[in-house]
């Protein structure tokens, strides 16, 4: 090594990152290689010093409008799908995946919705008390996962959904949610509270359920 | 369905039967909202609209069939029918002022809530569950590229194990993973998408018990759930009109047709 | 089937393959979703009637000329993989991955409910006393780190959690694990109380726990 000898010149030529067409096709070769959702910071690290692998995205993500396969936004990280419209040429492909009762597709629905959401206000939601079962068949196809514990008495864990989830469903990010905005304006993501303490669920989660869902989800 | 009012005291054989499905299938319902959420149904109106009152009579109409029926309800549907007893009492007094908490409307005005509410989780998870879904519509790299030049072993655990391992620790003896049990239990939606794609091939009168899916004759634990699947499902597609049932006596051999135009 | 009394004229546009645009497209959705090379033959069966696979290849190789990914020939069959001088991004890939032993996962399920926590503490707890190899592998893979000394006699050393466990085991903080009693409501263990336990101590056991956990994480 002879770093210390070299003139400042050629040390940042060594460092300069490649051109933007070359950027492209490193960010097109690590995506297509990878099943997996990759982040732009897990992008920049296996790329050459110096490059701006949020910008190669832009590019590519333009470059495949149309194809075969696309582009995707999945939360922070980027992956290649195939078009949903050609799903009929892949029946070989297709895994059979169990199929989810209706108590866990309707929780992992409230999860998404309501997030972060605790078991009690599942229930609460459900009328009903959350099976046995339903949330870590949930956590094991990892759509869910624990968020922050809530700041109230007793510091009820809550559920958020993943990555996973919004990779499986096609979402870009949790905004996105069908139905979302329409179901915010008709308070139904409120968490009202039952009138006085009459039905015997005074618990204390109900004080805590205004800062759920909306904080994150209000831009 | 023909009447809209609610008249438990003059129910039409239809209502009746509607009503004995209901109270046959109570193990299909997912607590009392949801068998709630059923009955605000039949009332045929806008969510919005239903009415409480109108509601509690029925839910309580229901419990009373129930008992008739010698039919064991889980506890959480009596204390929803005790509740509803104790708004429906509220609803129909004149306020007294010196009563504390909240009024009768105020209480009829949040279980519209929690049903309207409710419903909407239904509704977008079923649009949730409509949407292009990974492995089903779109699809992943079939061949992930890995170069194989160094071989890295790593390890990996879940957090399942993890919180598992902490479980089986703290409580030593006592501890037993979670498995799933229900290998011998056939859901009604089970039973109800084979006998849909079943009843159009079934004409002529056929013994219910040929329905009973393959696998699932000889063990008796998953013989019986099967056979109280499908008969569910029967009643659910009579409901509909979809097919026709009959019986000769009592423990003969139940028999379903396709209804003729169903 | 009438196809005998059709004229041909019928036959043709009934059975009219879509346009060269769109085979390209399939073909290419097809390539990237296989896990193996796939022969024309293959395409064909799987395109709808009527197209050309070969010749919507030749296209589809053309498209994918000079970019990070290409068509190529797999003795007589196609598949779409990294274009050879990007290779050098793909060394991170490969991995063989393990199940943890019985012994770490529990040693790593102690030290993220109890951290800091002495290697004597994890003993006690576990009833065993724990190997070296066990807390290195763990330290190696990042997953545990030391923690302050102890201010005890000895000056014991303690472990903690690093970040680097969070991001694998999707957690925001330690402090978002579920708790005994939340475990047991979640039905990961039996309701049963332990023979010869009374319930009450359990819990007493469980909330100490959380206290424990939070004291020594509120900073």
């Amino acid at each position: 090594m002879a770093d210390e000898t070299a003139p400042m010149e050629v040390e940042q030529s060594l460092f300069e990152a490649p051109p933007m067409g070359e950027q492209e096709r490193m960010v097109e070769a690590i995506l297509f290689a990878s099943a997996e959702p990759v982040s732009v910071a897990e992008l920049a690290a296996r790329m050459p010093h110096g490059a701006d692998p949020a910008e190669a995205l832009v590019h590519l993500r333009r470059r495949y409008e149309g194809r075969g396969v696309q582009v995707v936004k999945v939360g922070d990280a980027w992956a290649i799908r195939t078009a949903p419209d050609l799903g009929f040429l892949m029946q070989k492909e297709t895994v059979e995946t169990r199929k989810l009762s209706r108590a866990a597709i309707e929780t992992l629905a409230i999860v998404a919705y309501h997030q972060p959401v605790t078991r009690a206000e599942i229930e609460e939601i459900r009328g009903v008390s959350v099976s046995r079962g339903t949330v870590d068949q949930l956590l094991e196809l990892e759509w869910i996962r624990f968020g922050r514990r809530r700041m109230t008495p007793g510091h009820p864990v809550t559920f958020v959904v993943t990555q996973g989830f919004l990779d499986h469903f096609g979402l870009e990010s949790a905004r996105d949610l069908p139905g979302l905005k329409e179901l915010r304006a008709a308070g139904l993501l409120d968490n009202r509270p039952p009138p006085g303490a009459g039905l015997g669920e005074e618990d204390d989660e109900s004080e805590a359920e205004d800062e759920g869902q909306s904080e994150l989800f209000e831009d | 369905m023909t009447n809209d009012d609610f008249q438990p005291d003059a129910l039409s054989v239809s209502e009746r039967l509607a009503a004995e499905a209901l109270i046959v299938d109570v193990d299909g319902y997912e607590g009392p909202l949801d068998l709630l959420l059923t009955l605000a149904r039949t009332q045929k109106v806008d969510l919005r609209k239903v009415s409480v009152l109108g509601l509690a009579e029925q839910y309580l109409a229901f419990v009373e069939k129930a008992r008739d029926l010698r039919l064991e309800l889980a506890a959480d549907y009596l204390v929803m029918a005790a509740w509803l007893a104790f708004l429906k009492s509220r609803l129909l007094l004149p306020p007294d002022p010196s009563e504390e908490g909240p009024s009768g409307e105020e209480l009829a005005a949040h279980l519209a809530f929690q049903l309207e509410r409710l419903q909407a989780m239904r509704d977008v998870a079923a649009r949730l569950m409509a949407r292009d879904q990974l492995g089903r519509d779109f699809f992943v790299r079939g061949l992930p590229e890995d170069v194989a030049r160094t071989r890295r072993i790593t390890y990996t655990a879940t957090l399942m194990d993890l919180m598992q391992a902490y479980a089986r620790i703290r409580t030593k003896d006592e501890f037993r993973p979670y498995v799933m049990d229900r290998d011998a239990v056939m859901t009604l939606e089970q039973a109800l998408d084979r006998m849909r794609g079943l009843i159009g091939y079934a004409g002529e009168w056929t013994e219910l018990s040929s329905y009973i899916p393959e696998g699932w004759e000889i063990d008796p634990a998953r013989r019986r759930s099967a056979t109280a699947a499908t008969f569910a499902a029967t009643l659910q597609l009579a409901k509909e009109g979809q097919i026709d049932m009959r019986q000769g006596e009592t423990f003969a051999p139940i028999q379903i047709r396709k209804r003729p135009h169903g």
